[in-house]
């Protein structure tokens, strides 16, 4: 079976110093991924690089079998990738009812159609509030969403996200700067809506990675230096020498 | 209301009772009706038309800056390219007995600035924020400096006029008469903005919020932040085309001022004013730009120094513009409490307006005493007649000022809460 | 060839004003992301600042007290004004500099009058210096190359000499992290917007007596500003420089030359219509070089950004 | 909300446009022009002398029939046509039937194309237009109306009298023109083509420019074009910052010999000029203030100059303008019958104040009148403009300029009461 993402010897140069240095990865469908590492590693580069933000250097990122190499980010996700952001990226000004909404409009058939209310459809507003039910921002559904806390706007990037119906999501640290009764929150909300769909997640926080993830890669100074199951990850000792060694001996 | 803001636009529209949406509709076409029979005097209704022009305009200019985030300094062009465009239609209807009728003109202005839309649009949309501002500013330039030198197309200084009472008569109604003209306007009014209202509530609408907010977000759900710019970009061009045949059909003639940098400042600063957050922000800002253009350049030669002032003092206090200012009401409304906000209300806002009606009259005795007649002291200011050279009305001008702003400086924070 | 050498020197004065205006744009701009559209207006204050004060204490002391004057007046409405606007976001910020350009105009126009103001150049300047070909160079021009040139000099030696020069070159790349240096930003900002302001006070004192002092003389120059400073490239003074002289040049030389576009018309073999009132491209049959000057840093600048967004030194998007 | 806005707009139009001067007291004259704007201060200096000429000239002699005066009534439009057709709008609501505009030819041609429609749509309120500046020719020839009548001279008589006093200087023999790119430009650099060429086969035009209007900020390029070309005597028809920038450019350039103007006089471009501009820059034009052609000339000029300190006598033909609507409307025996008044304007004679015979050609309506070449000296000046020591003296006149030019003004004329 195709893998749902491929990085085949992906590398990305900024001037003279080399952020990626040869990234191979496979992820198959379904399958809850998540990517981590320490401060500086490139986690944030890889991810962009995946998602076409920015150009690779050499290497190739395939998305179903597809090669993503020259597309635009609309194109990107028309393919089904979704991704979602590291600082929170919503639509500040639009109320949070609209922004689920504008999030479905291109998987609803909608595209650039200046004839369709959208308002007409009763369809595309129970499916706005079906999913606003499950990231539990009903009842704040007219507020504009730049005054949500900042539980509720991550949880609307979740949202955001989601949306569009892909099946391969990139979640660009979903946790970062939260308390820990909100990570928890985020963490099952995260459970909840990426059931039968591709998760890869870039995330600092281990709590997530370990309660989350079928498989983990460890990125130290732009290599993957191990892909494993978390139990192995955390076995493994070039991970613990390289990154985990601390954290863990503070978990324990 | 066609003031369902932007932000909460929400749950409601589909389900929602449909009385409830056309209402405001319904006032403005019988506001619209009975107006003229308010007002019979030609320059009263000629005023009129001008202010309905200027709310298509604003609008259409609100579909760049307020719902796509695209701010243009050459807005201008597309309404007088497309009035231009419709003087000529108007002219060779003269010369050849066209069977038009009048009423379909405007569509010709709207499909000839779609067409230049079209292609400025296709380089100038790529990116938003200055790239976009900047080459609205060249194109602009460019155009107002063309309208000068292509006299076959813009006519030079002196521009394109004709004479709209050749059109095929429509049931008997020869245009001859300013309340013919304003009925036409009027229904293109009605029209137009039904139709960049509804406009907005289309995907690309919606989209072009989602842009203007965060293009980049927006990139990830599918939409190219370019495409859905582009989209706006030409509705724009198309409404101010129709808006520039209106006034090719209400002023007979075009000139090189109806698409230049001044007159695309002007509607930034009108669709500023009546706040650009809200649909109908752009109506009210049309509404009070042309009455004070009109009524306050009768009283006063400083009513530009006034505009300015209020203009600056507005991005100042008040970013929403008036729009927005009404709509801060909204929630209280809901409460049901707006009468606690009377007090504070009555405390702030008369001392201000005191204080600044006392500081116009400083500056009018100023300009009074710098440019009338020698001998020539009376003046009348607010009704009063009096000396100007003397010292009393000075005093009582400076202490009025003074109490006024001191008074609303004092209270204004008691009205914040 | 004498003509040639003229053009150099007339479209170097015209460049280096453009430059004196820009240099403080191009600080403020690519500092505080304002596009500040009444900046044209503090160089028109300063023009009339220093007619004023030339009435009573003479032309020199005009040229030291005014660009001061200007430049505080810049800071307090910086201070008070754009800070303000600041937080509602960058377009209510750019409104507000228009709103304010028109302000000041309408102020200046309520001061002083609607007329052009007598604003003479100082007297010792008054006369030739150097004659090309029968054509006068006179000295207060010369003079005013030179100033330009000493305060372009004087700019770059702070921005990368000093330790002011330092933090300020840092924050227009990287003004988050400058912040977190502990720095002072905001103030920072107002001394950068003071200094702006001021150095477009000084293009007002000098280009005031040779450019005329009127109401208009803000609205001549103030888009072109921009156009100068968006060629050059945001945040870069050389690229505010490479492109004011450009622009100088390219105006100037537009001017005086004396092509016509039938001349153009005719390489392409089209040969002039019989009855030129009939064609529809009349306009274009007579049309010269001299007539679309003014307009060509226009079309420049919209080629300049559809080619490279970037400006022709830019390392930022703009 | 809309209810309240209407509301609002019914009250402020109903208040400030009240259409109450159905009887009329005194005969009122609609002054059209820009009162605020870059171009206030010449709307502010005609206003200032039509309002001196009326109160001098009718009002303080009793005014006509029987005690009527003459009210001046001052619009401001903006220096934009519709700005002004909309003051006339009001005008015509107000039960005007006279109004008084000069400043650009463009918003002369959009008025007069406005009172022909105006004139011929609505004959109980038909008005008539007193054209005091806008030299555009064709007003007198292919867009001649009616309605329109011009006391100024025209820029073909300017040019006649121009290139008539080059001619008579043997030693010129290379001109150069210099003007701005739009119609008035053009019609001068016209007039001038075809009289040098008819008096002066031999002069040679070296140069001929047309530069955009307004937007040139350096002029010195054309400085030394006009320095390299060897000119001995540059015509140009400039007014207001592009003149002056033509004429201290060409100086510092070290240009040398006459600059012939059509109006480079006061609104501080006399004061600008000062010492560098003697004896070198000539305005052509009708009436002059030195030396004072009468007695009459000079008390006159004096009693302005008293009463308006900071403006000057500009436009002399003003005051030949308010006389002969006078004197038509005594002899008519009514104000309001204005096809009439027409009719007795049309081939009136008349001494003016300024000295000579105005004559107004019944054919195009054109005043024919003694051209004045007058220079920028402080030598032999009585009345001095700009409040410095420089003015303009009559050098040269040419008697009754141009009486039998040709003409192609086909007009449609009303049936004569």
């Amino acid at each position: 079976m195709t893998p749902a993402l491929q990085l085949d010897g992906l590398h990305k140069r900024f001037g003279k110093t080399e952020i990626i240095r040869g990234v191979d990865l496979s992820i198959a469908a379904g399958e809850r991924h998540a990517i981590i590492g320490p401060n500086g590693a490139g986690k944030s580069t890889l991810f962009n690089l995946i998602t076409g933000r920015f150009p690779c250097t050499s290497g190739t990122v395939r998305l179903h079998g597809h090669d993503l190499a020259g597309k635009a980010p609309y194109q990107i996700n028309r393919m089904g990738l979704s991704r979602s952001f590291q600082i929170t990226n919503i639509f500040p000004r639009m109320s949070v009812f609209e922004n689920i909404r504008c999030s479905l409009l291109w998987s609803q058939g909608y595209k650039y159609s200046f004839w369709n209310m959208v308002g007409r459809s009763p369809e595309l507003t129970s499916k706005t509030m079906e999913l606003l039910e499950q990231i539990n921002l009903t009842s704040r559904a007219e507020l504009p969403a730049g005054v949500l806390s900042y539980a509720e706007q991550r949880a609307l990037e979740i949202g955001i996200t989601i949306a569009g119906g892909a099946d391969v999501i990139m979640l660009d640290e979903p946790t970062a700067g939260m308390s820990h009764s909100e990570t928890d929150y985020i963490v099952d909300l995260i459970r909840k809506v990426t059931q039968d769909k591709t998760l890869v997640m870039v995330e600092h926080d281990m709590g997530v990675v370990f309660g989350l993830a079928d498989r983990i890669s460890v990125l130290v100074y732009g290599e993957i230096i191990a892909t494993a199951p978390p139990e192995e990850v955390r076995a493994n000792p070039k991970v613990q020498e390289a990154y985990l060694g601390a954290a863990l001996q503070a978990e324990h | 209301m066609t003031g369902i803001p932007d932000s909460s636009s929400a749950v409601s529209p589909a389900n929602g009772n449909a009385l409830r949406s056309s209402l405001p509709w319904i006032v403005a076409v019988v506001v619209l009706l009975v107006l003229p029979q308010v007002f019979q005097a030609n320059s009263a209704i000629t005023i009129l038309n001008q202010m309905m022009i200027t709310i298509i305009f604003a609008l259409s200019y609100n579909m760049l800056l307020g719902q796509g985030g695209m701010l243009s300094f050459g807005h201008a062009v597309y309404m007088g390219v497309g009035g231009f465009f419709c003087m000529h239609v108007m002219n060779l209807v003269e010369a050849n007995e066209l069977p038009i009728w009048l009423h379909v003109l405007p569509i010709f202005g709207g499909l000839f600035s779609l067409g230049l839309a079209t292609i400025v649009g296709s380089f100038s949309t790529r990116k938003a924020g200055t790239v976009f501002a900047m080459i609205s500013l060249g194109i602009g330039e460019l155009v107002a400096a063309c309208s000068l030198i292509i006299i076959v197309f813009f006519g030079g200084e002196e521009g394109i006029s004709g004479d709209r009472t050749y059109f095929k008569p429509f049931f008997g109604v020869k245009f001859l008469q300013q309340n013919e003209v304003y009925y036409l306007i009027a229904f293109w009014t009605i029209v137009s903005a039904l139709l960049m209202y509804l406009f907005s509530r289309t995907p690309v609408g919606r989209m072009a919020n989602a842009v203007r907010d965060n293009p980049e977000r927006a990139e990830f759900l599918g939409y190219s932040a370019r495409w859905v710019r582009y989209f706006s970009f030409c509705g724009a061009g198309f409404f101010a085309g129709i808006a520039g045949a209106l006034v090719a059909i209400n002023f007979e003639i075009l000139t090189e001022t109806d698409l230049n940098l001044g007159k695309s400042g002007m509607i930034l600063l009108i669709t500023f004013l009546g706040g650009t957050g809200f649909f109908f922000g752009p109506i009210i800002g049309a509404i009070v730009f042309t009455l004070l253009q009109s009524v306050l350049s009768l009283q006063t030669e400083l009513w530009q120094l006034y505009v300015g002032a209020l203009f600056v003092a507005t991005v100042m206090f008040f970013p929403g513009g008036l729009a927005g200012l009404l709509m801060m009401h909204q929630p209280a409304m809901r409460l049901g409490n707006l009468g606690l906000l009377v007090v504070p209300y009555v405390n702030t806002l008369i001392p201000a307006a005191i204080g600044a009606l006392g500081l116009a009259g400083l500056m009018e005795m100023l300009f009074h005493v710098r440019h009338a007649a020698v001998g020539d002291i009376e003046m009348r200011l607010f009704w009063i007649t009096f000396d100007s050279h003397t010292i009393l009305p000075w005093v009582i001008a400076i202490a009025t000022m003074i109490t006024g702003f001191w008074l609303a400086y004092r209270n204004a924070p008691k009205l914040r809460e | 060839m004498d003509l040639v050498a003229i053009n150099l020197i007339d479209g170097l004065f015209y460049g280096l004003l453009l430059f004196m205006l820009s240099a403080g744009l191009t600080l403020i701009f690519s500092m505080m992301g304002i596009l500040n559209f009444a900046h044209a207006s503090f160089y028109m204050l300063g023009a009339y600042f220093a007619y004023q004060i030339s009435l009573y204490l003479g032309f020199w002391a005009g040229l030291l007290i005014a660009p001061p004057l200007v430049g505080v007046l810049g800071a307090l409405i910086e201070r008070y004004g754009l800070r303000r606007v600041h937080q509602f976001g960058h377009v209510p910020e750019l409104v507000f500099t228009f709103g304010l350009a028109w302000l000041i105009e309408e102020v200046v126009k309520f001061i002083w009058g609607n007329n052009m103001m007598a604003y003479q150049e100082p007297e010792i300047l008054k006369f030739a210096l150097f004659h090309i070909g029968s054509n006068s160079i006179q000295a207060y021009k010369v003079f005013m190359i030179f100033t330009s040139m000493a305060i372009f000099i004087g700019l770059l030696f702070i921005l990368t000499r000093t330790r002011i020069g330092l933090i300020i070159q840092a924050a227009l790349s990287y003004p988050k992290t400058v912040e977190a240096l502990g720095h002072n930003v905001p103030l920072i900002f107002m001394g950068v917007f003071g200094v702006g302001t001021a150095l477009a006070g000084v293009a007002g004192v000098l280009a005031g007596p040779s450019l005329g002092t009127f109401p208009g003389m803000a609205v001549v120059l103030g888009s072109i500003v921009f156009v100068t400073i968006v060629i050059g490239g945001l945040g870069s003074l050389w690229g505010a420089l490479i492109a004011s002289l450009l622009i100088g040049w390219m105006t100037t030389a537009a001017a005086s030359s004396s092509f016509q576009f039938a001349t153009l018309l005719e390489f392409f073999g089209m040969t002039p219509p019989a009855d030129l009132d009939e064609s529809y491209l009349r306009d274009l049959w007579t049309l010269s070089l001299p007539q679309i000057g003014p307009i060509l840093p226009y079309i420049f600048m919209i080629l300049i950004l559809v080619l490279r967004p970037y400006g022709l030194f830019g390392k930022r998007d703009a | 909300m809309r209810n309240t806005i209407g509301l609002a707009v019914s009250a402020v139009l109903a208040l400030s446009l009240g259409t109450t001067a159905a009887f009329a007291e005194t005969i009122k004259i609609a002054y059209i022009e820009p009162l605020s704007g870059p171009f206030a201060t010449n709307g502010n200096t005609g206003l200032a002398e039509w309002q001196y000429a009326a109160e001098r000239l009718v009002n303080e002699k009793g005014g006509v029939l029987d005690g009527m005066k003459f009210e001046i009534v001052p619009f401001d439009n903006k220096l934009d046509s519709k700005e002004a057709l909309i003051a006339l709008q009001v005008a015509i609501d107000q039960g005007i039937h006279y109004f008084a505009h000069g400043l650009s030819s463009g918003i002369g041609h959009a008025l007069t194309a406005a009172v022909t429609k105006n004139n011929a749509r609505n004959p109980e309120n038909r008005i008539l237009y007193l054209n005091y500046s806008a030299e555009d020719p064709a007003l007198v020839n292919d867009a001649c109306s009616f309605w329109h009548f011009r006391w100024d001279a025209d820029v073909d008589i300017r040019l006649d009298a121009i290139t008539d006093a080059i001619a008579q200087q043997q030693d010129i023999k290379k001109v150069f023109l210099i003007n701005q790119d739009y119609s008035f430009g053009k019609a001068i650099v016209a007039a001038a083509e075809r009289g040098l060429a008819a008096k002066r086969p031999d002069i040679e035009i070296v140069g001929n420019e047309l530069h955009p209007i307004g937007k040139v900020k350096d002029f010195t390029p054309y400085g030394r074009k006009i320095v390299a070309s060897g000119a001995q005597a540059v015509i140009t028809g400039n007014w207001g910052p592009d003149m002056i920038g033509v004429g201290k450019s060409a100086i510092d350039a070290g240009y040398d010999g006459p600059i012939y103007t059509i109006s480079a006089a006061s609104l501080g471009i006399t004061r600008t000029f000062g010492a560098a501009g003697k004896d070198k820059i000539h305005v052509v034009s009708e009436g002059h203030l030195n030396p004072p052609a009468s007695e009459r000339a000079k008390e006159y000029t004096a009693g302005f100059e008293a009463k308006y300190p900071d403006y000057d006598i500009i436009q002399p033909r003003i005051a030949n303008a308010v006389e002969m609507l006078a004197r038509a409307i005594e002899e008519v025996g009514s104000a309001e019958d204005v096809v009439s008044v027409a009719y007795k304007l049309e081939g009136m004679e008349h001494d003016s104040i300024w000295g000579g015979k105005v004559y107004i050609r019944p054919d195009n309506h054109q005043a024919i009148q003694d051209i004045h070449d007058q220079v920028h000296t402080d030598e032999g000046i009585t009345f001095p403009l700009d409040n410095s020591e420089y003015g303009t003296i009559s050098r040269n006149v040419i008697k009754m300029a141009s009486m039998d030019a040709p003409t192609t003004c086909k007009m449609e004329r009303p049936e004569r009461p």
